[in-house]
């Protein structure tokens, strides 16, 4: 049985998901990133390997994508998370064109074609950045955590909007408002309204076409997909199961799937992992003029020597229990 | 005995102080911010009377400082944490004639006459705001209580290089250095360097003269002050009390109020 | 440059410090300024040519001899400010792919342009000719946005500004004749263009008409300004002030303008004779520098006259009104496109060396105005004004001992604007000034006395 | 002297390549440690300067390209807002620490209003050295702009022979232009390359190339591209399957090493508008009898383009089409520097006029001071794995 894990490493959480050759889930499994990239990613895959049943044997290829896709090891091929949303979105909404994604960090609008190509994509202006963190910094402000921030601002009857693009203003604005006696559901919710918006514009750089993806983190946050509709005025289609968060990890799993798939049909051998070419003979180097490691990694993988030490705290969302059906 | 009061309300902390005739002080508060400003500055002052185990009645005048001075309702005047961090440090260090403050809200220095005047005071602009946030996300980052931060930077061997003075790219730089698996404590060192240049380039605005007082919470720090001591070329004034150094120099203002008419008069006028 | 104004505490007079019938600067610049917006509504049905000008560097001499109708894009921005609906239009150009670092009176305008030109003091004509000029950078990138959104032809003025620092040029010397040499060819140019798009023919005994009535209102400018260094000063820089610029650039060169001025400084005189200043207790004189914030300027000058402090005088009265703030500056009107070439050169450079050499300007307006300290007010997004601030205050301090005071705010952007830390930064001003021993209310300043000769 | 297998030439270029690299960061030299025949160091501000006068007057042009991502910030806050871009703020800071202090003169242009501020926080801090604004017109289009020129030109000259003391006679004059128009040709031949045989010229190599005559005579210069294009011409590489790409946003700021190399990664840069001040005059100027007037109109008749320069002959987008046509480019890459207001006005223009055109096209902002490179290099893949599938 042949079965492809995709794995995405993300600045907060690194998430991976198993597909077989019939295109089913077999498992998932999510995790903080924290601040050491290898350690995560393979704590995740042998959470995967567990939660899914498999063993390692049986996982045939790994693609790895997001943030810390260098520092995979154990990697077939990298892909960047956007191509990976892009790919995702396409095979689990064949009529999506235009997809957000709020991270913590940035917020990225991509355009892609029928085949989940990237036509065009936009990150946020550097001034309109950590935006999404802000949210959480806001909700630690009102002593929410997280999970809690969209259940509580619905409860909002006059959201007090966020009028500052800079998160640092943003706050000292929220500080304001708390001081001026706002209620703290409503700052919640401005904040998301005044998010939302940002995330809006950023949608019409890369020009609007319907049929509206929303991916990330974000997802699981009603109160933010409810105010992202209302300012849009149209629906975003949002991955089924949790599956939202884990949209870049299926991406990544589904074009090496369909890699593998061209592979075996061309009678092609898979390739050696990142982890077997680098004992094997080195790549050649392109040479570094600037102070920049002279290697085409862009990140050191950590010293395995504090593996123990950077125990990743588990997250829990709720694993597929059956494999769910995606149209092909 | 007649007492006076000074509350600081912060964006992150409210503190209070109450001093006596004699100037001393007799009792003191410190509360975390909570939602509501006016309730925090309330609860503030009375924990500070409890502590001075004296009746609400005795205390005769009480100022207001910080960002949420005007809703320390029952104050008899606001003052801005400028001159109060001004008249404090002086109070503490006689000789202190520059004053480095970081908050939350925005990093201050202030060039303070012998009286504890302000001659000239200069903040952080626009891009630069924030810094008292900037170790707290490092903090949160790092998964690591404020206090330790410090001591962890001492630690560093080769710090990285924080460029930016913007606190939110630095977040998402502090994260990336992470992620490149380079040790915490370097990062770390990084950021209280980024946070010093920063401070000392206000300091050198309004000039550093001898002696230089370093208040606010922040001051708790040891590397901030190591690293500042550095970049001005002198050792410089800590107080275990710094982060109450506001709400000193607002009951020095009571104080004066209160008990020099001559002083209280012109106040008013102003 | 707006119509604003507050209510002053000023004893006898009405809510603008005027006596009953006696001349109302706010009103007939309310007036004026209504007018003027009305005229534009109509050019385009009155098949009248259009030209876009800026208030620094833009030969509005030679397009009065052509009968442009003057629209001036600086001012349609910050009316969207004063009128307190800039944030939409600023939104709007932002959502079109302009960043937060450009210029809020720019992206004002690119909404401007998005919403088909109509603006919340009527619709806006589309130009014919866009006059740009160098002396603000910004001004050119402005005008190659009209190049592509509306296909405007643009003519850039390139005035030669200060080379360097101490570095001055006295009228009629090597240096300005070269300069004003190649002022006059590009005004050369301008005029056949002119001709081109009008159809008209040059007239130079109308160009004439038009500098002998910018001589007029000058001659009344520089003695308004004046009066101002009397003690209670009789108006607000900031604030008054901005409606009497406004007047000079809208209607610079008309007979409106001349009448204008006229009244006003009649008026002024009179205040002063009066002994009636801006506020009822003037505790403080203060030199602002740099540009306000159209949408907060009520709110700004509250929280300085809370405090007894008027501004005597602005920078921004000297580059955004002509330059033409000394008395060299006038057109010699037997050789009117000569003296329109050396005045404009020199004036120009006045301008930007109000901004690119500040420290000498202000030490000189320091000294004229009598003032007690100076205000600096830096807006991120127009580094014309903000990028030499820190230096030039640094640099202030250490020579005059000038205590001076540094705020962040924008020309129209609400967004910029947080008013607690502003509030704390003026209070902690006012603090450490009266700590200082601020200067009591004073009275007998001497009362400069500008010469009643008109020239 | 050229070597005649591949390795040695490989080798020889990597000598060249180690050398401008440490050109780069390395400080002015010493007044002692001049090469002869010169007097002393012009520093200029990007964007165009005429080196020749410069160059004939004994004074070594220095193009002041800001500090780069290594230079500690330690005076620049105390004097500049936050909010001013890194160009400015990084060289005001190479002032304020000394570094400069060698120059015999500073000269910056009316292309912004913050490089106009550099003369008067020049004028205020270090008043001794003739910091100036060389008023290079906006207006090059009315008829008297070369007069005016030659006007500015010989104040330039007049204000070199006071720093040296000895006269600039024409035929100087005439033989500084003979040796920067030979450098101009070289130049062409090497973006020829950059065009015609991209795998064989990184743009990095190609800048750490051209950026190396900042700090040195042209005539120095001259010989060592003559024997860099020797090496490169002589290079045996294979061609990769990567996307023909331009990049402009480079006029002014410098863009980060890193930022280059991870643009070379994934693409090949055929075109760009780095360091287009040291190109400006894109064909040789006339030697003729008069040549302050060939410098002058050369400027204004045979010139380059930069958002930094008003020219109603030159659209901007117009320029750019040109750059990707006659480099049959597939696609732009369009970065402004931050806080850069010409550059984040070009930047909107030129993405609307691509997305007219139907060109693709990845908007970037960088910093000359940004450290950390994951995210630009994650957009950058992300684009040229975009471009490669829609090609596939």
């Amino acid at each position: 049985m042949l079965n492809v894990v995709g794995i995405d490493i993300g600045s907060t959480y690194t998430k991976a998901i198993a597909l077989n050759s019939k295109r089913e889930v077999v498992g998932t499994a999510v995790r903080r990133t924290g601040f050491k990239l290898a350690v995560a990613a393979e704590s995740v895959f042998e959470d995967l390997l567990k939660n899914s049943g498999l063993a390692r044997e049986d996982v045939s290829y790994v693609a790895a994508t997001g943030y810390g896709r260098y520092t995979v090891p154990f990697r077939h091929a990298q892909i960047t998370e956007l191509t990976a949303h892009a790919q995702a979105a396409v095979h689990l909404f064949p009529d999506t064109r235009t997809i957000l994604d709020i991270g913590g960090q940035d917020i990225k609008a991509i355009r892609v074609d029928g085949e989940g190509r990237v036509t065009a994509f936009r990150l946020n202006d550097k001034c309109a950045a950590g935006t999404g963190a802000f949210l959480e910094k806001t909700a630690r402000y009102l002593g929410l955590t997280t999970e809690d921030i969209g259940p509580y601002a619905m409860r909002s009857t006059a959201p007090k909007p966020i009028s500052s693009v800079c998160a640092v203003f943003a706050e000292s604005e929220v500080i304001n408002h708390l001081s001026n006696g706002i209620p703290a559901e409503d700052i919640m919710m401005g904040a998301m309204v005044s998010l939302g918006g940002r995330a809006i514009q950023l949608m019409r750089r890369v020009g609007l076409q319907s049929g509206y993806m929303l991916t990330g983190g974000m997802t699981r946050n009603e109160a933010m997909v409810k105010a992202l509709e209302e300012s849009l005025g149209e629906t975003f289609h949002v991955a089924p199961n949790g599956l939202g968060q884990l949209n870049g990890a299926y991406g990544a799993a589904f074009m090496g799937l369909r890699r593998v798939e061209k592979l075996l049909a061309e009678g092609k051998p898979i390739p050696p992992t990142a982890g077997q070419q680098d004992e094997g003979a080195p790549e050649p180097t392109v040479r570094r003029w600037s102070a920049m490691a002279a290697t085409r990694k862009r990140f050191e993988p950590c010293g395995s020597d504090n593996a123990e030490s950077g125990e990743c705290p588990v997250v829990s969302i709720k694993v597929v229990k059956k494999p769910v059906e995606v149209h092909a | 005995m007649k007492y006076v009061g000074g509350v600081d309300v912060g964006s992150t902390q409210t503190k209070a102080v109450i001093i006596d005739e004699n100037c001393k002080v007799v009792g003191r508060a410190l509360l975390d911010m909570e939602t509501s400003m006016v309730t925090v500055a309330e609860d503030a002052f009375t924990a500070a009377l409890a502590d001075a185990g004296i009746e609400r009645g005795d205390v005769v005048r009480v100022a207001g400082t910080g960002y949420g001075r005007y809703n320390v309702t029952f104050g008899d005047e606001q003052v801005t944490e400028i001159s109060c961090h001004a008249r404090g440090a002086v109070a503490l260090f006689p000789n202190t004639r520059t004053v480095i403050d970081i908050g939350g809200q925005d990093t201050k220095a202030i060039a303070v006459k012998p009286d504890g005047q302000v001659a000239d005071f200069t903040m952080n602009d626009k891009c630069a705001a924030g810094t008292g946030r900037f170790l707290g996300a490092a903090s949160y980052a790092l998964e690591m209580p404020l206090g330790e931060l410090g001591p962890l930077a001492l630690k560093s061997q080769n710090p990285v290089r924080i460029t930016t003075t913007c606190t939110v790219f630095a977040e998402s730089e502090i994260i990336s250095h992470l992620a490149r698996g380079i040790l915490p404590e370097d990062v770390l060192m990084g950021v209280h360097q980024a946070i010093t240049s920063r401070c000392v380039a206000l300091a050198r605005r309004v000039g550093i003269h001898d002696e230089v007082t370093f208040t606010g919470g922040v001051s708790r720090n040891v590397a901030m002050v190591q690293l500042i001591e550095k970049a001005v070329k002198m050792k410089i004034n800590v107080s275990p009390d710094a982060h109450f150094c506001g709400a000193l120099g607002a009951a020095l203002m009571a104080h004066e109020h209160a008990f020099q008419p001559a002083a209280q008069t012109a106040a008013e006028a102003a | 440059m707006s119509t604003e104004t507050i209510d002053t505490t000023a004893s006898t007079a009405n809510s603008n410090g005027v006596l009953p019938g006696e001349f109302d600067a706010r009103l007939e610049g309310q007036r004026l300024m209504t007018a003027w917006y009305a005229g534009l509504e109509q050019a385009n049905a009155r098949q009248q040519h259009v030209a876009n000008v800026f208030v620094m560097g833009n030969a509005v001499e030679i397009l009065r001899t052509f009968d442009f109708q003057l629209v001036f894009p600086e001012i349609n921005s910050l009316q969207t400010g004063v009128r307190k609906v800039s944030e939409d239009y600023l939104r709007e150009s932002e959502d079109y792919g302009y960043s937060p670092d450009v210029c809020s009176y720019v992206k004002a305008d690119v909404g401007l342009i998005l919403r088909e030109q109509k603006h919340p003091a009527g619709l806006i004509p589309k130009a014919d000719i866009a006059i740009t000029s160098n002396m603000c950078s910004t001004f050119i990138k402005w005008g190659e946005i009209w190049e592509r959104m509306l296909k405007t032809q643009t003519f850039t003025l390139d005035l030669p500004g200060q080379r360097a620092g101490n570095w001055q040029v006295r009228r009629g010397d090597a240096q300005h004749m070269s300069d004003a040499q190649w002022v006059e060819s590009q005004f050369r140019d301008l005029i056949a263009r002119c001709e081109k798009i009008t159809g008209k023919k040059f007239d130079l005994d109308r160009l004439a008409e038009v500098e002998q009535r910018v001589n007029q209102m000058v001659f009344h400018w520089n003695n308004v300004m004046a009066l101002n260094r009397a003690c209670p000063a009789p108006f607000n820089a900031m604030l008054d002030g901005l409606t009497y610029m406004g007047i000079m650039n809208v209607y610079r060169g008309t007979v409106e303008g001349v009448e204008f001025m006229r009244k006003l400084e009649e008026q002024l005189r009179a205040k002063v004779a009066r002994g009636e200043g801006r506020v009822a207790e003037e505790r403080f004189r203060l030199l602002f520098s740099g540009t306000p914030c159209y949408v907060s300027m009520r709110r700004l000058i509250e929280l300085f006259e809370s405090w007894g402090g008027v501004f005597a005088y602005s920078d921004y009265l000297t580059f955004a009104a002509g330059g033409m703030d000394a008395g060299e500056l006038a057109y010699d009107t037997s050789r009117p496109l000569e003296s329109l070439a050396e005045v404009t050169a020199l004036a120009a450079q006045r301008g930007m060396s109000n901004q690119f050499f500040a420290h000498e300007r202000l030490a000189q307006q320091i000294k004229d105005y009598d003032v007690d300290g100076i205000v600096f007010h830096g807006i991120k997004s127009c580094r014309f004004v903000s990028s030499g601030m820190a230096d030039t205050r640094n640099y202030l301090n250490k020579r005059l001992n000038m205590p001076s005071l540094y705020i962040e705010s924008d020309l129209i952007d609400p967004r910029y604007w947080s008013d607690a830390q502003i509030k704390n930064r003026v209070d902690a001003f006012f603090e450490s000034l009266h700590q200082r021993g601020g200067s009591a209310p004073q009275s007998g300043k001497p009362v400069a006395q500008p010469s009643r000769s008109e020239a | 002297m050229s070597p005649a297998n591949p390795d040695s030439h490989e080798a020889q270029l990597g000598d060249i390549l180690d050398r401008c690299n440490s050109l780069r960061q390395s400080p002015m030299p010493e007044v002692d440690a001049l090469p002869e025949n010169f007097h002393g160091t012009l520093g200029h501000f990007p964007v165009y300067f005429p080196e020749e006068i410069s160059h004939a007057a004994g004074l070594l042009p220095m193009n002041i390209l800001g500090g780069g991502n290594k230079l500690d910030m330690k005076h620049a806050d105390a004097h500049m807002g936050s909010f001013v871009c890194s160009i400015c703020r990084s060289t005001a800071e190479l002032g304020l620490n000394g570094s400069l202090a060698g120059m015999s003169g500073f000269v910056t242009h009316p292309i912004c209003d913050a490089a106009k501020h550099l003369a008067g926080i020049w004028a205020r801090n270090f008043p001794d050295q003739r910091a100036q604004i060389l008023y290079l017109p906006q207006n090059p289009n009315s008829p008297g702009a070369v007069r005016y020129i030659v006007a500015e030109y010989q104040r330039l000259r007049a204000e070199c022979e006071q720093m040296t003391g000895h006269a600039i006679d024409d035929a100087a004059l005439a033989r500084s232009i003979r040796i920067y128009n030979r450098n101009r040709q070289l130049l062409r031949e090497m973006y020829a390359i950059r065009r015609d045989e991209p795998w064989k010229l990184s743009c990095t190599e190609s800048y750490l190339l051209l950026r190396a005559r900042t700090r040195m005579p042209c005539e120095q210069h001259n010989d060592m591209l003559e024997a860099a294009l020797i090496s490169i011409r002589a290079r045996n590489r294979a061609a990769q399957d990567k996307p023909r790409v331009v990049f402009v946003g480079g006029f002014c700021e410098q863009p980060p090493l890193e930022m280059l190399e991870a643009m070379d990664d994934t693409c090949y840069v055929v075109d760009d508008d780095l360091l287009i001040g040291l190109r400006w005059l894109t064909t040789d100027v006339p030697e003729t009898a008069d040549p302050m007037w060939a410098l002058a109109e050369s400027f204004v008749e045979r010139s380059a383009a930069s958002p930094v320069q008003h020219d109603e002959r030159k659209s901007k987008e117009g320029y750019l089409m040109a750059m990707i046509e006659s480099s049959r480019a597939d696609a732009a890459i369009v970065t402004a520097a931050k806080f850069c207001e010409p550059g984040l006005d070009e930047q909107v223009a030129w993405s609307k006029h691509l997305d007219q055109v139907g060109t693709p096209y990845l908007v970037l902002e960088f910093e000359e001071k940004m450290t950390s490179f994951e995210q630009m290099a994650m957009q950058l893949e992300t684009f040229a794995e975009s471009l490669l599938f829609a090609t596939a």
